[in-house]
Protein backbone atom coordinates (compact mmCIF):
# COMPACT_ATOMS: atom_id res chain seq x y z
CA UNK A 1 0.00 0.00 0.00
CA UNK A 2 1.22 3.33 -1.21
CA UNK A 3 0.91 6.09 1.53
CA UNK A 4 1.08 9.77 0.66
CA UNK A 5 1.29 13.26 2.65
CA UNK A 6 0.93 16.66 1.32
CA UNK A 7 1.39 20.74 2.04
CA UNK A 8 2.54 20.84 5.95
CA UNK A 9 1.73 17.02 7.00
CA UNK A 10 4.18 16.04 5.33
CA UNK A 11 6.75 18.31 7.62
CA UNK A 12 5.18 16.19 10.53
CA UNK A 13 5.65 13.10 8.99
CA UNK A 14 9.27 13.87 7.77
CA UNK A 15 8.30 12.23 4.67
CA UNK A 16 6.38 12.88 1.19
CA UNK A 17 5.15 8.96 0.63
CA UNK A 18 5.96 5.36 2.30
CA UNK A 19 5.20 1.86 1.24
CA UNK A 20 3.80 -0.22 3.79
CA UNK A 21 2.23 -3.60 4.25
CA UNK A 22 -1.29 -3.11 5.74
CA UNK A 23 -0.37 -3.31 9.46
CA UNK A 24 -1.81 -6.00 11.30
CA UNK A 25 -5.22 -5.35 12.61
CA UNK A 26 -5.87 -2.48 10.02
CA UNK A 27 -8.37 -2.73 7.68
CA UNK A 28 -9.89 0.94 7.08
CA UNK A 29 -8.84 4.47 6.19
CA UNK A 30 -9.28 5.51 9.81
CA UNK A 31 -8.20 2.51 11.39
CA UNK A 32 -4.75 3.27 9.29
CA UNK A 33 -4.58 6.90 10.29
CA UNK A 34 -4.45 6.11 13.75
CA UNK A 35 -2.03 3.73 13.59
CA UNK A 36 -0.07 6.43 11.42
CA UNK A 37 -0.70 8.77 14.71
CA UNK A 38 0.83 6.56 17.26
CA UNK A 39 4.16 5.88 15.25
CA UNK A 40 4.19 9.85 14.60
CA UNK A 41 3.83 12.67 17.52
CA UNK A 42 3.15 15.68 14.86
CA UNK A 43 0.53 13.40 12.50
CA UNK A 44 -0.91 12.40 15.69
CA UNK A 45 -1.71 15.83 16.99
CA UNK A 46 -3.22 16.89 13.70
CA UNK A 47 -4.98 13.57 13.37
CA UNK A 48 -6.98 14.48 16.56
CA UNK A 49 -7.81 17.95 15.59
CA UNK A 50 -11.16 18.58 13.77
CA UNK A 51 -11.51 18.66 10.11
CA UNK A 52 -7.84 19.41 10.29
CA UNK A 53 -6.67 16.17 8.17
CA UNK A 54 -8.75 15.23 4.73
CA UNK A 55 -8.49 11.76 2.88
CA UNK A 56 -7.89 10.54 -0.52
CA UNK A 57 -8.34 6.76 -1.57
CA UNK A 58 -7.08 5.67 -5.01
CA UNK A 59 -7.02 9.58 -5.46
CA UNK A 60 -10.74 10.16 -4.82
CA UNK A 61 -11.83 12.53 -1.98
CA UNK A 62 -14.13 10.41 1.10
CA UNK A 63 -15.92 11.52 4.07
CA UNK A 64 -16.77 8.19 5.90
CA UNK A 65 -14.58 5.70 6.33
CA UNK A 66 -13.38 2.94 3.82
CA UNK A 67 -12.02 -0.13 3.72
CA UNK A 68 -8.75 -0.50 2.25
CA UNK A 69 -7.34 -3.50 0.18
CA UNK A 70 -3.38 -4.59 -0.40
CA UNK A 71 -3.24 -2.34 -3.35
CA UNK A 72 -5.06 1.11 -2.33
CA UNK A 73 -3.04 4.48 -2.07
CA UNK A 74 -4.55 6.60 0.31
CA UNK A 75 -3.14 10.51 0.73
CA UNK A 76 -3.31 12.31 3.81
CA UNK A 77 -3.51 16.24 4.05
CA UNK A 78 -4.85 19.34 4.69
CA UNK A 79 -7.98 21.14 3.70
CA UNK A 80 -7.28 22.34 -0.30
CA UNK A 81 -6.22 25.62 -1.33
CA UNK A 82 -5.79 25.64 -5.00
CA UNK A 83 -7.71 28.02 -7.38
CA UNK B 1 -10.09 20.29 -21.48
CA UNK B 2 -8.30 20.43 -18.68
CA UNK B 3 -4.24 20.83 -18.13
CA UNK B 4 -2.24 20.91 -15.04
CA UNK B 5 1.42 22.44 -16.05
CA UNK B 6 4.25 24.14 -14.34
CA UNK B 7 4.58 26.96 -17.33
CA UNK B 8 2.59 30.18 -17.47
CA UNK B 9 -0.37 29.81 -19.94
CA UNK B 10 -1.94 33.03 -21.94
CA UNK B 11 -5.66 34.04 -21.31
CA UNK B 12 -6.12 35.01 -24.78
CA UNK B 13 -4.04 31.99 -26.32
CA UNK B 14 -6.57 30.03 -24.49
CA UNK B 15 -9.78 31.88 -25.77
CA UNK B 16 -9.02 32.59 -29.24
CA UNK B 17 -8.25 28.02 -29.49
CA UNK B 18 -11.49 27.32 -27.61
CA UNK B 19 -13.71 29.49 -29.60
CA UNK B 20 -11.42 29.50 -33.17
CA UNK B 21 -13.99 28.99 -36.44
CA UNK B 22 -16.94 28.02 -34.02
CA UNK B 23 -20.57 29.41 -34.88
CA UNK B 24 -22.41 28.00 -32.43
CA UNK B 25 -20.83 29.95 -29.45
CA UNK B 26 -22.78 32.97 -28.68
CA UNK B 27 -21.21 33.65 -24.92
CA UNK B 28 -17.85 32.63 -23.46
CA UNK B 29 -17.23 33.33 -19.86
CA UNK B 30 -13.40 33.20 -18.25
CA UNK B 31 -11.96 33.11 -15.03
CA UNK B 32 -8.14 33.88 -14.49
CA UNK B 33 -6.47 33.49 -11.03
CA UNK B 34 -3.57 35.75 -10.26
CA UNK B 35 -0.99 36.07 -7.31
CA UNK B 36 -1.55 39.21 -5.39
CA UNK B 37 1.39 40.98 -3.62
CA UNK B 38 -0.83 41.74 -0.72
CA UNK B 39 -2.47 38.67 1.13
CA UNK B 40 -4.79 40.63 3.92
CA UNK B 41 -1.75 42.29 6.07
CA UNK B 42 0.81 40.19 4.42
CA UNK B 43 3.44 41.26 1.82
CA UNK B 44 3.83 37.92 -0.53
CA UNK B 45 6.84 37.75 -2.48
CA UNK B 46 6.07 34.47 -4.32
CA UNK B 47 3.60 31.49 -3.64
CA UNK B 48 4.73 28.00 -4.60
CA UNK B 49 1.98 25.51 -5.06
CA UNK B 50 2.15 21.97 -4.14
CA UNK B 51 -0.59 19.65 -5.88
CA UNK B 52 -1.65 15.53 -6.08
CA UNK B 53 0.07 14.44 -9.29
CA UNK B 54 -3.07 12.18 -11.41
CA UNK B 55 -5.73 12.93 -8.52
CA UNK B 56 -5.77 16.81 -9.57
CA UNK B 57 -5.94 15.47 -13.31
CA UNK B 58 -8.90 13.23 -12.22
CA UNK B 59 -10.77 16.01 -10.12
CA UNK B 60 -10.78 18.45 -13.01
CA UNK B 61 -11.96 16.25 -14.81
CA UNK B 62 -14.73 15.33 -12.89
CA UNK B 63 -15.46 18.90 -12.33
CA UNK B 64 -15.45 19.42 -15.65
CA UNK B 65 -18.01 16.42 -16.10
CA UNK B 66 -19.92 17.67 -13.76
CA UNK B 67 -20.07 21.41 -14.96
CA UNK B 68 -21.07 19.54 -18.63
CA UNK B 69 -23.84 17.34 -16.93
CA UNK B 70 -25.70 20.54 -14.97
CA UNK B 71 -25.12 23.24 -18.21
CA UNK B 72 -25.48 23.25 -21.82
CA UNK B 73 -21.46 24.18 -22.15
CA UNK B 74 -20.13 23.97 -26.08
CA UNK B 75 -16.57 24.06 -24.74
CA UNK B 76 -14.63 24.20 -21.65
CA UNK B 77 -10.98 24.84 -20.12
CA UNK B 78 -9.30 24.80 -17.08
CA UNK B 79 -5.84 25.46 -16.55
CA UNK B 80 -3.81 24.94 -13.49
CA UNK B 81 -0.06 25.53 -12.97
CA UNK B 82 1.91 24.79 -9.91
CA UNK B 83 5.63 25.43 -8.96
CA UNK B 84 6.88 28.86 -7.87
CA UNK B 85 5.02 31.50 -8.89
CA UNK B 86 5.51 35.60 -8.07
CA UNK B 87 2.66 38.46 -7.86
CA UNK B 88 1.03 39.17 -10.84
CA UNK B 89 1.61 35.93 -12.25
CA UNK B 90 -1.78 33.80 -13.40
CA UNK B 91 -2.72 30.69 -11.14
CA UNK B 92 -5.78 29.27 -12.79
CA UNK B 93 -7.97 29.68 -16.14
CA UNK B 94 -11.39 28.21 -16.81
CA UNK B 95 -13.15 29.32 -19.68
CA UNK B 96 -16.85 28.41 -20.40
CA UNK B 97 -18.38 28.58 -23.77
CA UNK B 98 -21.97 28.12 -24.08
CA UNK B 99 -24.88 29.36 -26.57
CA UNK B 100 -26.01 31.70 -23.84
CA UNK B 101 -24.55 33.99 -21.58
CA UNK B 102 -25.99 32.67 -18.37
CA UNK B 103 -25.28 29.17 -18.10
CA UNK B 104 -21.78 29.96 -19.60
CA UNK B 105 -21.49 32.42 -16.05
CA UNK B 106 -23.05 29.91 -13.71
CA UNK B 107 -21.02 26.75 -15.23
CA UNK B 108 -17.45 28.75 -14.51
CA UNK B 109 -18.53 30.41 -11.16
CA UNK B 110 -19.35 26.67 -10.26
CA UNK B 111 -16.08 25.23 -11.52
CA UNK B 112 -14.15 28.09 -9.44
CA UNK B 113 -16.23 27.47 -6.51
CA UNK B 114 -15.82 23.43 -6.81
CA UNK B 115 -12.24 23.73 -7.74
CA UNK B 116 -11.32 25.90 -4.72
CA UNK B 117 -12.70 23.02 -2.39
CA UNK B 118 -11.84 19.30 -4.36
CA UNK B 119 -8.63 19.88 -6.26
CA UNK B 120 -5.83 18.92 -4.42
CA UNK B 121 -3.44 22.05 -4.33
CA UNK B 122 -1.79 23.33 -1.47
CA UNK B 123 -0.22 27.25 -1.43
CA UNK B 124 2.71 28.17 0.83
CA UNK B 125 3.32 31.70 1.00
CA UNK B 126 6.56 33.60 1.08
CA UNK B 127 6.97 36.77 2.94
CA UNK B 128 9.00 38.44 4.56
CA UNK B 129 8.93 36.95 7.77
CA UNK B 130 9.26 33.35 6.34
CA UNK B 131 6.87 31.01 4.64
CA UNK B 132 3.48 30.03 6.08
CA UNK B 133 0.38 27.25 4.33
CA UNK B 134 -2.21 29.21 3.13
CA UNK B 135 -4.81 28.74 4.87
CA UNK B 136 -8.67 26.86 3.51
CA UNK B 137 -11.39 29.56 4.20
CA UNK B 138 -15.16 28.83 5.34
CA UNK B 139 -16.16 31.50 2.41
CA UNK B 140 -15.09 29.03 -0.09
CA UNK B 141 -16.62 25.60 1.44
CA UNK B 142 -19.88 28.37 1.92
CA UNK B 143 -19.67 29.12 -2.16
CA UNK B 144 -18.99 25.57 -3.39
CA UNK B 145 -22.24 24.38 -0.87
CA UNK B 146 -25.06 26.78 -2.77
CA UNK B 147 -23.92 24.23 -5.54
CA UNK B 148 -25.09 21.47 -4.45
CA UNK B 149 -27.64 19.50 -6.06
CA UNK C 1 -13.09 51.77 -19.40
CA UNK C 2 -15.41 51.68 -22.55
CA UNK C 3 -14.63 51.75 -26.00
CA UNK C 4 -17.75 51.44 -28.76
CA UNK C 5 -15.98 50.49 -32.17
CA UNK C 6 -16.46 49.41 -36.00
CA UNK C 7 -13.44 47.25 -35.84
CA UNK C 8 -13.31 43.40 -34.19
CA UNK C 9 -11.40 43.68 -31.03
CA UNK C 10 -9.28 40.67 -29.45
CA UNK C 11 -10.03 39.62 -25.98
CA UNK C 12 -6.57 38.34 -25.15
CA UNK C 13 -4.97 41.55 -25.97
CA UNK C 14 -7.23 43.71 -24.00
CA UNK C 15 -7.10 41.42 -20.83
CA UNK C 16 -3.16 41.54 -21.12
CA UNK C 17 -3.70 45.53 -21.42
CA UNK C 18 -6.03 45.66 -18.29
CA UNK C 19 -3.60 43.44 -15.88
CA UNK C 20 -0.52 44.41 -17.13
CA UNK C 21 2.03 45.00 -14.33
CA UNK C 22 -0.93 45.09 -11.75
CA UNK C 23 -0.03 42.58 -8.56
CA UNK C 24 -3.33 43.83 -6.62
CA UNK C 25 -5.60 41.72 -9.41
CA UNK C 26 -6.50 38.58 -7.73
CA UNK C 27 -9.33 37.30 -9.86
CA UNK C 28 -10.18 38.45 -13.96
CA UNK C 29 -13.36 37.82 -15.16
CA UNK C 30 -14.29 38.22 -18.88
CA UNK C 31 -17.68 37.92 -20.98
CA UNK C 32 -17.28 37.66 -24.61
CA UNK C 33 -20.32 37.71 -26.66
CA UNK C 34 -20.43 36.34 -30.03
CA UNK C 35 -22.58 36.17 -33.16
CA UNK C 36 -23.72 32.68 -33.36
CA UNK C 37 -25.46 30.80 -36.86
CA UNK C 38 -28.26 29.49 -35.70
CA UNK C 39 -30.98 32.39 -33.38
CA UNK C 40 -34.01 29.88 -32.75
CA UNK C 41 -34.62 27.95 -35.87
CA UNK C 42 -33.30 30.77 -37.93
CA UNK C 43 -30.17 30.50 -39.60
CA UNK C 44 -28.48 33.70 -39.45
CA UNK C 45 -26.05 35.24 -42.20
CA UNK C 46 -25.55 38.46 -40.98
CA UNK C 47 -26.34 40.72 -37.70
CA UNK C 48 -26.29 44.53 -38.40
CA UNK C 49 -26.36 46.52 -35.01
CA UNK C 50 -27.54 49.76 -35.06
CA UNK C 51 -26.89 52.14 -31.93
CA UNK C 52 -27.13 55.80 -30.62
CA UNK C 53 -24.07 58.01 -31.12
CA UNK C 54 -23.64 59.52 -27.51
CA UNK C 55 -26.02 57.73 -25.87
CA UNK C 56 -23.99 54.44 -26.10
CA UNK C 57 -21.14 55.64 -24.59
CA UNK C 58 -22.88 57.78 -21.91
CA UNK C 59 -24.46 54.76 -20.58
CA UNK C 60 -22.02 52.01 -20.99
CA UNK C 61 -20.15 54.75 -18.99
CA UNK C 62 -22.78 54.82 -16.18
CA UNK C 63 -23.05 51.05 -16.28
CA UNK C 64 -19.42 50.85 -15.24
CA UNK C 65 -19.50 53.51 -12.78
CA UNK C 66 -22.42 51.46 -10.92
CA UNK C 67 -20.61 48.52 -10.86
CA UNK C 68 -17.65 50.45 -9.41
CA UNK C 69 -20.15 51.87 -6.53
CA UNK C 70 -21.60 48.67 -5.86
CA UNK C 71 -17.87 46.26 -5.89
CA UNK C 72 -14.67 46.61 -4.99
CA UNK C 73 -13.36 46.43 -8.87
CA UNK C 74 -9.79 47.16 -9.71
CA UNK C 75 -9.93 47.96 -13.68
CA UNK C 76 -12.71 47.16 -16.18
CA UNK C 77 -13.26 47.52 -19.43
CA UNK C 78 -16.58 47.40 -21.67
CA UNK C 79 -16.09 47.39 -25.30
CA UNK C 80 -19.19 46.98 -27.83
CA UNK C 81 -19.29 46.69 -31.55
CA UNK C 82 -21.94 48.17 -34.30
CA UNK C 83 -21.89 47.52 -38.22
CA UNK C 84 -22.18 44.53 -40.10
CA UNK C 85 -21.05 40.95 -37.73
CA UNK C 86 -21.06 37.22 -39.24
CA UNK C 87 -21.52 34.60 -37.13
CA UNK C 88 -18.65 33.76 -35.22
CA UNK C 89 -17.57 37.51 -35.13
CA UNK C 90 -17.30 39.39 -31.21
CA UNK C 91 -20.30 41.56 -30.54
CA UNK C 92 -19.55 42.59 -27.28
CA UNK C 93 -16.49 42.46 -24.26
CA UNK C 94 -16.53 42.89 -20.63
CA UNK C 95 -13.82 42.50 -18.57
CA UNK C 96 -13.79 42.70 -14.63
CA UNK C 97 -10.72 42.72 -12.44
CA UNK C 98 -11.11 42.71 -8.40
CA UNK C 99 -8.99 41.49 -5.56
CA UNK C 100 -11.62 38.19 -5.22
CA UNK C 101 -13.49 35.83 -7.29
CA UNK C 102 -17.09 36.58 -5.75
CA UNK C 103 -16.63 40.90 -6.80
CA UNK C 104 -15.73 40.13 -10.25
CA UNK C 105 -18.08 37.51 -11.37
CA UNK C 106 -20.74 39.29 -9.46
CA UNK C 107 -19.87 42.57 -11.44
CA UNK C 108 -19.10 41.05 -14.95
CA UNK C 109 -22.88 39.12 -14.74
CA UNK C 110 -23.93 42.54 -13.67
CA UNK C 111 -22.76 44.46 -16.46
CA UNK C 112 -24.05 42.51 -18.92
CA UNK C 113 -27.54 41.75 -17.58
CA UNK C 114 -27.25 45.74 -17.03
CA UNK C 115 -26.13 46.47 -20.93
CA UNK C 116 -29.08 44.12 -22.52
CA UNK C 117 -32.07 46.10 -21.31
CA UNK C 118 -30.35 49.79 -20.96
CA UNK C 119 -27.64 50.11 -23.91
CA UNK C 120 -29.16 51.82 -26.94
CA UNK C 121 -27.77 49.09 -29.63
CA UNK C 122 -30.82 47.14 -31.98
CA UNK C 123 -30.06 43.68 -33.88
CA UNK C 124 -30.86 43.39 -37.54
CA UNK C 125 -30.62 39.90 -38.45
CA UNK C 126 -30.16 38.75 -41.80
CA UNK C 127 -31.35 34.96 -42.62
CA UNK C 128 -33.13 33.14 -45.79
CA UNK C 129 -36.04 35.21 -45.48
CA UNK C 130 -34.38 38.55 -45.58
CA UNK C 131 -34.32 41.00 -42.67
CA UNK C 132 -35.92 41.03 -39.12
CA UNK C 133 -35.48 43.05 -36.36
CA UNK C 134 -34.37 40.83 -32.84
CA UNK C 135 -36.80 41.93 -30.35
CA UNK C 136 -36.16 42.21 -26.95
CA UNK C 137 -36.47 38.97 -24.22
CA UNK C 138 -38.74 39.51 -21.07
CA UNK C 139 -35.82 36.72 -19.61
CA UNK C 140 -33.20 39.69 -20.57
CA UNK C 141 -35.87 42.08 -18.21
CA UNK C 142 -35.56 39.76 -15.76
CA UNK C 143 -31.97 39.00 -15.29
CA UNK C 144 -31.71 42.82 -14.92
CA UNK C 145 -34.19 43.21 -12.16
CA UNK C 146 -32.64 40.55 -10.17
CA UNK C 147 -29.74 43.91 -9.88
CA UNK C 148 -32.55 46.29 -8.79
CA UNK C 149 -31.02 48.28 -5.30
CA UNK D 1 -35.27 70.74 -30.87
CA UNK D 2 -33.68 67.24 -32.47
CA UNK D 3 -35.58 64.38 -32.31
CA UNK D 4 -33.99 60.91 -33.59
CA UNK D 5 -35.88 57.71 -34.39
CA UNK D 6 -33.97 54.56 -34.06
CA UNK D 7 -34.46 50.82 -35.32
CA UNK D 8 -37.72 49.94 -37.00
CA UNK D 9 -39.40 53.08 -35.69
CA UNK D 10 -37.48 54.51 -37.72
CA UNK D 11 -38.23 52.81 -40.85
CA UNK D 12 -42.15 54.23 -39.55
CA UNK D 13 -41.45 57.59 -40.24
CA UNK D 14 -39.06 56.97 -42.78
CA UNK D 15 -36.55 59.14 -41.18
CA UNK D 16 -33.32 58.81 -38.79
CA UNK D 17 -34.22 62.43 -37.43
CA UNK D 18 -35.50 65.83 -37.94
CA UNK D 19 -35.57 69.32 -36.77
CA UNK D 20 -38.39 70.56 -34.98
CA UNK D 21 -39.74 74.10 -33.45
CA UNK D 22 -41.58 72.38 -30.02
CA UNK D 23 -45.02 72.44 -31.49
CA UNK D 24 -47.76 74.60 -30.02
CA UNK D 25 -49.80 72.85 -27.07
CA UNK D 26 -46.69 70.58 -26.37
CA UNK D 27 -44.73 70.49 -23.65
CA UNK D 28 -44.04 67.25 -22.56
CA UNK D 29 -42.18 64.30 -24.18
CA UNK D 30 -45.34 62.15 -24.26
CA UNK D 31 -47.42 65.30 -25.89
CA UNK D 32 -44.46 65.41 -28.18
CA UNK D 33 -44.87 61.47 -29.22
CA UNK D 34 -48.69 62.38 -29.28
CA UNK D 35 -48.10 65.20 -31.83
CA UNK D 36 -45.93 62.72 -34.03
CA UNK D 37 -48.20 59.83 -33.71
CA UNK D 38 -50.75 62.83 -35.34
CA UNK D 39 -48.67 63.17 -38.32
CA UNK D 40 -47.43 59.38 -38.96
CA UNK D 41 -49.59 56.30 -38.88
CA UNK D 42 -46.56 54.08 -38.97
CA UNK D 43 -45.34 55.55 -36.05
CA UNK D 44 -48.90 55.93 -34.20
CA UNK D 45 -49.43 52.16 -34.22
CA UNK D 46 -46.51 51.54 -32.24
CA UNK D 47 -46.72 54.87 -30.14
CA UNK D 48 -50.11 53.61 -28.77
CA UNK D 49 -49.31 49.88 -27.90
CA UNK D 50 -48.05 49.08 -24.86
CA UNK D 51 -44.03 48.51 -24.52
CA UNK D 52 -43.20 49.17 -27.49
CA UNK D 53 -41.87 52.52 -27.86
CA UNK D 54 -39.12 53.56 -25.18
CA UNK D 55 -38.10 57.06 -24.68
CA UNK D 56 -34.65 58.71 -23.96
CA UNK D 57 -34.16 62.59 -23.45
CA UNK D 58 -31.19 63.93 -23.76
CA UNK D 59 -29.52 60.49 -24.01
CA UNK D 60 -30.68 59.15 -20.58
CA UNK D 61 -34.04 56.88 -20.50
CA UNK D 62 -36.59 58.52 -19.42
CA UNK D 63 -39.48 56.03 -18.06
CA UNK D 64 -42.17 58.94 -16.59
CA UNK D 65 -42.90 61.96 -18.67
CA UNK D 66 -40.62 64.99 -18.89
CA UNK D 67 -41.23 68.42 -19.84
CA UNK D 68 -39.29 69.65 -23.27
CA UNK D 69 -37.20 72.90 -23.56
CA UNK D 70 -36.28 74.51 -27.06
CA UNK D 71 -32.66 72.83 -26.93
CA UNK D 72 -33.92 69.21 -26.26
CA UNK D 73 -32.90 65.84 -27.69
CA UNK D 74 -35.01 63.40 -27.89
CA UNK D 75 -35.05 59.94 -28.96
CA UNK D 76 -38.14 57.38 -29.40
CA UNK D 77 -37.00 53.75 -30.16
CA UNK D 78 -38.17 50.15 -29.48
CA UNK D 79 -36.64 47.59 -26.26
CA UNK D 80 -32.87 47.31 -27.21
CA UNK D 81 -31.23 44.57 -28.10
CA UNK D 82 -27.81 44.66 -27.30
CA UNK D 83 -25.05 42.39 -25.73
Amino acid sequence: MRVLYFAWLRYRTGKASEDLALPEGVTTVRQLGAWIAERSPGFKEAWESEGVVRIAVNQRHITDDVALGPDDEVAFFPPVTGG
Amino acid sequence: MIRVQREPFDAGSELRALTAKRTDIGAVVSFQGNVRAEQGDRAVRAMTLEHYPGMTEGELARLEAEAQARWPIQASLIVHRYGRLEPGEPIVLCIVASAHREPAFEACSFLMDWLKTRAPFWKLEETADGERWVEAKASDDEAAARWRG
